[in-house]
């Protein structure tokens, strides 16, 4: 069942056509991804997936709900999460509060229970604070729980915006750039998260990665763009030997073997 | 019970309150430092109030001293114009008393949903200059209605306020902001004023949050409101200027923006400095100015930024707590790892 | 005098005013007006209470103009200093809000220019040394529609204060009453104005005779200036807020030359020389409305110390509206209101000075 | 010895980030710091450049107590500093981002020059030099970090994760960048977590672990080092 | 109509004083991002430097254009001095600390001054009258009557305005100034001394508000030690109306406050105050970012 779907989708800033007629079609459990050079558009895509900017021309659909004129919350109540290039974590709370404040839109209990701690205010506080945990351990952040986000290593601060998308229960979760700023090992551990994200959790992924050989392990299809086009798409085999995406964006990195 | 055992802390405040109670009765405290204690309370509600606001939710409101006006107006008209509780027996009085402030508080909530709403799409200074605008608003309004004394002031309000419901209404405040800012709507909030985008993203509908923060707050300012007027039993729009909302701003940053024990410390320190300061005849407020600067240059995220008192059990927020056992050492464990720092 | 009074060595009496703030001209002039009472106490040694020296001390605290820092004020002076009476505050706002404080405690508090009608209403305790507002008005009324025999006045006001509202009023009231025409009534809002040419604009389109301006002293000056900066004529009509030593320069000699304003004071009284000399070697300036109100306040207070039964609050206070006492404006005594049964005094800036034109008795 | 850094020691609070490492820059060099996330780098580099404070140790450049003294009195003294994660002027053009880093130059000529030098090394950047460089993407404005870095062209130019969310072809290119600058007579101190490029380029190396060197050496060599291959490049 | 167009030019003269005082505070703040709410009492030291200095050196004599421009600049200088003090002492400390922080310290600083200044005996409560810098010069154009200072205020504010958009738009130590308001550290490492910046930005800040000081004393003779507590309130309005960090744009919101304040006091006294922030409030639901502020553009 198809979990995101774009549809002929376009971007206009000013006179810079940003992205053009970028279709998409990911169905559960699927791995794709996005590359392209920078300034292709791969961020700006994600924008309009999430509804951050609302696309001028095609339409975008979740889980088969239509979401024209939705607000980004509006898309991640709709089942969509995603962590941001530039980390944008809440760096005045602990990485504990980070994970519980995704869950805050699905916590079952009103305003007045919450004034006066009745109801299921407990319970679902407790539970909160223990699936936000769960997810904290699975990603080896259990011990940092009480950190300020903004003091964790870079690599970490990933880590934990993808704890976060993961809390608000998405059925397809956007990564931008998951592994920019680690080194070859850390990559390897990104990769093996992301792939038990898809796996045991079950999610749909779209990642947007400019290290190749990570790409070419984990997506099962790729979409690249080049200025705004969809320039090339299908799987790894075929994308890294296609000669446009070679010059536009591998260079001599054609069967990334390094980085 | 099984309420109160959960929420055992709250027990703390009304000791304070028997303590107090206690010292009065026995002339150790006289009126003079009551009547502070009371003035410091209504201050103490006000901070808490623009806490929600400025401190969670990471508005920017510089004219809330609008809102206790609102509280202050409607609670009055309430208890001396329409109903005159002055010549009522005791028992009724309080009833009305009460209801008073309800309306105070449901009038002020209504301002602040009025404004909250529109004003949505403003950020920082802009909403700022909004929020100062609309408490000016509201005092040149006052000041042309005859009824509630128009810019002659409204006098002869009863005294129905005293240290006891001045103590009852800030234990409130302070249980309900404790249980905001420890709860889904709190860290929504929390969110906001962390990054708006990412909060947005995490599913936060950031627009009803900053609402619900807003018309909370605006209710409180006008329980503060009530308790003023009937503390004060005489009302001036003037009393109400902006330069009140900086008061207000003023103990809520000095204190320790986001921190509602450094709200209520803030309040309480900087309410009863320029009383201290009376021996120090026109450089009081050289002094207190001074005093100002000095405290927001040693300690710059205020007095109480970052900490809280172990009593409130707050969760929230990556906090130190200070307990009554580590107030007095220098080096107290630390909860949390951090710099204490809420950085904006 | 009953023979149960027994008399303390020492008493402490209090006064509150705007030490800063907005007003804190009116605090220089209040201290000072103390500091003057003090000397002569120290110069007869005390005062005599039925043949004892008694010592005064004078705690002077500061309200900021803020009514909620008046009644910490007052609650110090009372519960701290256990003073036997409070002089001032100066403004009617103030005065309202601690005289609560007072009432409560039964301590007697007399404003020296809380001119608001309501200040006395507060309750038995509370005095006040000065005229009030709705009988100025009146006084300016009709001494412009009478003695200077004008039909079409104007007045500009602000009308955020209690003050400068409360006279608009009784001024239009009163002369619109005796036929004349107030051709046009202009507010502005809050002392922070400083250009009225809107205001003015309307005023000069009107074409009165006389202008009415009951404003506080930082607006006065820039008030007039600003009619006659926009070639309006009109005769300057004013009240006791512009009582001040230093405001005919202030205001500009060529500007406020000529204007009439009403006081409940004048120095060139006979019965105010000796007072006018002796604070104005003290001081250095000549005293206002607002210094001789303070210091004829706490003579009332003195006073009734030395008459009262018991020398508590209560015995004050009832020694207090029986006062029967010659002070620089004239002889005072006090209605059952506990307003000073006073005439309203016309002055005229002339030659940079203001002097006595008349006076309208209260009856009138 | 260009740089010599001496028993370093920053402290955030509470947290030491740097606890005491030594290390040196030979005039003309490329020299290396590897080492996992949080493990001190960044920190380093920020206080060879006066950002950050040194509890304790010694920076000296050219020969001079360079410690603690106001950034860009050591920005004077040639010492180029790209910071991690950008930090360009978002309210600035792009040719204003570049006018900025051509402050302390002298040469009006020079600065055309390498300006032009940017502009034919990164095209995309001539496209948009009159746009407000906030709406760069992110790999743009690390063209544009690094393009400054040659705008300034001092005698050690320090990068810190210059390849950092950039195209695999401009990967390449910012490489061959750095050793052009360094053929041109530069210095280089460089921070990557592309630690097989990074290795590749330069002649020395030294390996951060949580605040200490752990491991140092002719680039070559840590290359083949089994420590450094299990732990930084990966499988 | 008449009257309109004579309300419209008192409403510039008025709203001339107010661009004048902006342009400090936007410019303080566009740099620093820091509301300074001690901005109105360097207006007030101004004034008060140049009644001194006048008392001082030129008791009762009228001013020439070049003694008094002499005097205004001597005080602007003063003034200036003071701003990069206070700036050192009160708010360099809390540089890098959350922007309000700076905001309560500014709030300390301006009840220090008032206070102080009330209490030393040489200056104390009384109002002052300031000495007439220049005659002013009251003129008709048909049935508009016109003043000669004011209008030479409106055209000063106008210049002083494009001088100092140029100076940041095109000059080196503009373009220093808007690098260091957008990343301190950043354009240190590209050799820019910050201090240096930020105490140019206070003496030019302190200075504007010296002379417009002078200039509003000058129409507004009545000195006291609170006279900048309002004004300052209203720059800070007339600055974010405008699109506060935009010199233009503070200009402009000048205007518009003070030509609203006028209108709308002619029209209906009693409620113009309540009015005029009505108006501004629609302005700025309207333009959320102020009339000249760009849309904060937000990349993700
Ligand atoms: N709000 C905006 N206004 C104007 N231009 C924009 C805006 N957002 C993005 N752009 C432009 O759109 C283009 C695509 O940007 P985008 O951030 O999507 O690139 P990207 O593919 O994610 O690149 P990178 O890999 O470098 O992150 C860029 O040239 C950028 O300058
Ligand atoms: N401003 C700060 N406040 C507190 N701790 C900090 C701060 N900046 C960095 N740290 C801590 O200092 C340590 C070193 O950080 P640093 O940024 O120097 O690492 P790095 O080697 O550059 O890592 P990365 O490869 O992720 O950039 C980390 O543990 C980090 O959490
Ligand atoms: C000082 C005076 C002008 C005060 C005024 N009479 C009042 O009642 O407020
Ligand atoms: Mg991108
Ligand atoms: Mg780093």
């Amino acid at each position: 069942m198809s979990v995101l779907k774009a549809d002929h989708i376009s971007i206009q800033f000013g006179g810079l056509r940003a992205v053009n007629d970028f279709s998409l079609d990911l169905q559960e459990k699927e791995l794709y991804s996005i590359i392209g050079p920078n300034g292709a558009g791969k961020t700006t895509v994600f924008n309009m997936l999430t509804g951050i900017y609302q696309p001028t021309e095609g339409s975008i659909y979740i889980d088969g709900k239509l979401m024209a004129g939705c607000k980004p919350y509006q898309f991640t109540a709709a089942g969509l999460a995603r962590t941001f290039q530039n980390i944008r974590l809440f760096h005045g709370a602990t990485v504990l509060d980070n994970v519980k404040m995704a869950h805050s839109f699905k916590t079952d209990y009103n305003f007045f229970n919450m004034l006066t701690r009745t109801g299921k205010y407990h319970s679902e506080e407790r539970r909160i604070t223990e699936k936000s945990m769960e997810l904290l351990e699975m990603f080896d952040l259990q011990d940092k729980k009480d950190f300020f986000a903004n003091n964790l290593p870079y690599g970490e601060q990933r880590k934990l915006e993808i704890v976060r998308a993961l809390a608000t229960e998405p059925k397809v979760i956007l990564l931008d750039e998951p592994a920019a700023g680690m080194n070859p090992n850390e990559i390897d551990d990104v990769v093996n998260l992301i792939l038990r994200v898809q796996k045991e959790l079950g999610k749909a992924i779209l990642v947007i990665e400019h290290h190749m050989k990570m790409v070419m392990k984990i997506a099962e299809y790729i979409k690249v763009l080049d200025f705004g086009e969809t320039i090339s798409e299908g799987t790894p085999e075929k994308v890294q030997n296609d000669p446009k995406v070679i010059e536009a964006y591998l260079g001599g990195h054609a069967n990334a073997s390094r980085s | 019970m099984n309420w109160l055992r959960k929420n055992s802390e709250v027990i703390i405040l009304p000791l304070i309150y028997v303590v107090i109670f206690l010292l009065q009765k026995n002339k150790i405290l006289n009126n003079y430092i009551i009547q502070i204690i009371m003035l410091a309370g209504v201050n103490i509600i006000m901070t808490l109030s623009l806490n929600l606001v400025n401190g969670m939710t990471g508005q920017n409101s510089i004219g809330h001293a609008g809102f206790m006006a609102v509280g202050a107006y409607v609670s009055a008209l309430f208890s001396k114009i329409i109903f005159s509780a002055a010549t009522m027996p005791p028992a009724l009085q309080t009833v009305f008393f009460l209801l008073a402030t309800i309306a105070g508080g449901i009038g002020a909530a209504i301002f602040g949903f009025l404004i909250g709403m529109p004003t949505l799409r403003l950020k920082g200074d802009y909403l700022a200059i909004v929020t100062l605008g609309f408490g000016e608003v509201i005092r040149s309004i006052i000041r042309i209605t005859p009824t509630v004394g128009a810019a002659r002031g409204l006098t002869g309000i009863p005294k129905l306020a005293s240290l006891f419901w001045i103590f009852v209404f800030v234990t409130i405040t302070i249980y309900v902001c404790r249980n905001y800012m420890d709860s889904a709507y709190g860290r929504g909030c929390l969110a906001i004023r962390d990054n708006e985008v990412a909060a947005d993203t995490m599913g936060i509908n950031t627009s009803k949050y900053k609402v619900q923060a807003f018309v909370t707050s605006a209710f409180i300012a006008g329980i503060a409101g009530s308790m003023y007027a009937h503390t004060l039993r005489y009302l001036h729009p003037d009393v109400f200027s902006y330069t009140k909302s900086t008061d207000f701003l003023v103990y809520l940053y000095a204190g320790g923006v986001g921190s509602i024990s450094g709200s209520i410390l803030g309040a309480f320190v900087l309410t009863a400095l320029p009383e201290i300061l009376r021996f120090m005849n026109e450089w009081r407020l050289v002094i207190y100015g001074g005093l100002l600067v000095v405290i927001i240059l040693f300690r710059p995220v205020g007095m109480f930024g970052g900490k809280e008192f172990a009593f409130l059990k707050l969760k929230t927020g990556g906090i130190r707590h200070i307990g009554f056992s580590n107030l007095f050492q220098r080096k107290s464990k630390k909860t949390a790892v951090a710099n204490e720092e809420i950085s904006q | 005098v009953s023979a149960e009074k027994t008399i303390p060595d020492e008493i402490n009496l209090g006064m509150i005013s705007t030490i800063s703030g907005s007003q804190a001209i009116d605090g220089q002039n209040m201290t000072d007006a103390i500091k003057l009472v003090q000397k002569e106490l120290e110069e007869n040694g005390g005062l005599d209470v039925d043949g004892k020296k008694v010592k005064i001390n004078w705690i002077i605290e500061d309200c900021e103009a803020k009514p909620e820092i008046a009644v910490n004020a007052a609650q110090k002076l009372i519960e701290q200093d256990g003073v036997l009476a409070i002089v001032g505050p100066n403004n009617s706002g103030d005065t309202i809000a601690s005289a609560e404080i007072s009432q409560a405690a039964k301590i007697p508090q007399i404003t020296n220019t809380g001119t608001n009608e309501a200040v006395t209403k507060v309750g038995d305790y509370v005095f006040r040394a000065c005229i009030i507002d709705p009988f100025q008005g009146k006084v300016v009324a009709q001494f412009a529609y009478e003695n200077l025999g004008l039909r079409k006045t104007a007045v500009i006001y602000d009308n955020a204060d209690t003050y400068s509202a409360g006279l608009d009023k009784a001024f239009v009231d009163a002369f619109v009453a005796l036929g004349g025409e107030v051709v046009a009534n202009e507010a502005f809002s809050g002392a922070d104005v400083k250009d009225f040419s809107a205001q003015l604009i309307n005023i000069k389109n009107a074409n009165p005779e006389a202008v009415f301006v009951p404003a506080h002293i930082d607006n006065i000056p820039l008030i007039l200036q600003q009619i006659r900066g926009m070639g309006i004529e009109a005769t300057l009509l004013g009240c006791d807020s512009w009582d001040y030593a230093a405001m005919p320069e202030l205001v500009g000699l060529d500007v406020i030359e000529g204007a009439y304003y009403v006081t409940g004071f004048s120095p060139d009284a006979e019965t105010a020389a000796d007072f006018v000399k002796a604070f104005t070697d003290l001081a250095g300036y000549r005293p206002s409305f607002c210094s001789a109100m303070a210091y004829e306040a706490a003579h009332i207070v003195l006073n009734a110390i030395q008459n009262a039964e018991t020398i508590d609050g209560t015995g004050i206070r009832d020694a207090m509206m029986k006062t029967e006492l010659d002070l620089p404006s004239g002889h005072v005594t006090f209605d059952e209101f506990r307003n000073p049964i006073k005439s309203g005094i016309i002055l005229q800036v002339r030659n940079g000075v203001a002097q006595y034109v008349g006076s309208v008795s209260p009856s009138k | 010895m260009l740089l010599e850094v001496n028993d370093l020691h920053v402290n955030y609070g509470a947290i030491k980030a740097v606890k005491g490492i030594s290390f040196y820059v030979e005039k003309g060099e490329i020299v290396t710091l590897i080492g996992a996330n949080g493990a001190g780098k960044t920190t380093t580099l920020r206080t060879i450049t006066g950002l950050e404070h040194a509890a304790s140790g010694t920076i000296h450049f050219k020969d001079k107590d360079i410690t603690n003294i106001a950034p860009h009195r050591i920005v004077e003294m040639g010492i180029t500093h790209v910071p991690e994660g950008r930090r360009i002027f978002t309210n600035l053009t792009v040719m204003e981002n570049l006018k900025m880093a051509a402050l302390l130059r002298k040469d009006p000529e020079g600065k055309k020059a390498s300006y032009e030098e940017v502009f034919e090394l990164f095209p995309r950047l001539k496209e948009r030099r009159m746009q407000p460089s906030i709406t760069l993407s992110g790999g743009e404005q690390q063209m544009l970090a690094v393009g400054r870095a040659i705008v300034t062209g001092g005698d050690l130019v320090v990068l810190d994760e210059p390849s950092m969310g950039l195209a695999p072809k401009i990967v390449d290119e910012i490489f061959e960048v750095i050793q052009r600058m360094n053929q041109e007579g530069k210095t280089i101190l460089l921070n990557e977590q592309n630690a097989f490029m990074a290795l590749s380029v330069a002649n020395r190396a030294y390996v951060l672990e949580t605040g200490n060197i752990t491991i140092e050496g002719p680039a070559k060599d840590l290359l083949t080092d089994p420590r450094v291959k299990e732990a930084y490049l990966g499988s | 109509m008449e009257k309109f167009i004579q309300l419209l030019v008192y409403g510039l003269q008025l709203g001339s004083i107010y661009a004048l005082l902006a342009i400090g505070y936007t410019m303080v703040f566009g740099i620093i991002r820091m509301i300074n709410m001690a901005h109105g009492d360097f207006l007030m030291m101004g004034s008060y430097a140049v009644f001194f200095i006048v008392s001082l050196f030129f008791a009762d004599q009228m001013l020439g254009p070049a003694i008094a421009l002499f005097v205004i600049l001597a005080s602007a200088s003063i003034t200036g001095f003071i701003g990069v003090g206070v700036e050192r002492i009160a708010y360099k400390p809390l540089r890098n600390r959350p922007k309000i922080s700076s905001m309560i310290a500014a709030i300390g600083v301006s009840l220090f001054t008032q206070n102080f200044f009330r209490a030393i005996p040489f200056i104390g409560p009384n109002p002052r009258t300031f000495p007439k810098l220049l005659k002013d010069v009251l003129f008709f154009v048909g049935p508009i009557q016109l003043s000669l200072v004011r209008i030479v205020v409106i055209i000063l504010s106008i210049v002083i305005m494009s001088v100092l958009y140029f100076i940041i738009m095109k000059t080196t130590i503009g373009m220093e100034m808007r690098a260091a308001s957008c990343d301190k550290d950043a354009s240190s490492l590209m050799g820019v001394n910050v201090n240096r910046v930020i105490s140019a930005t206070f003496f030019i800040g302190a200075g504007l508000a010296a002379i417009s000081g002078a200039f509003y004393a000058n129409n507004y003779p009545v000195l006291t030690v609170t006279m900048g507590a309002t004004l300052g309130n209203k720059a800070f309005i007339a600055a974010v109306i405008g699109g506060i960090g935009d010199i233009r744009g503070a200009v402009l919101g000048g205007f518009i406050m003070g030509v609203i304040e006028i209108m709308i006091s002619s029209v209906y006294s009693e409620l113009a105050y309540g009015i005029s922030f009505v108006v501004l409030i629609i302005i700025l639901l309207l333009k959320p970012e102020g009339l000249l502020g760009k849309p904060m553009i937000e990349k993700v």
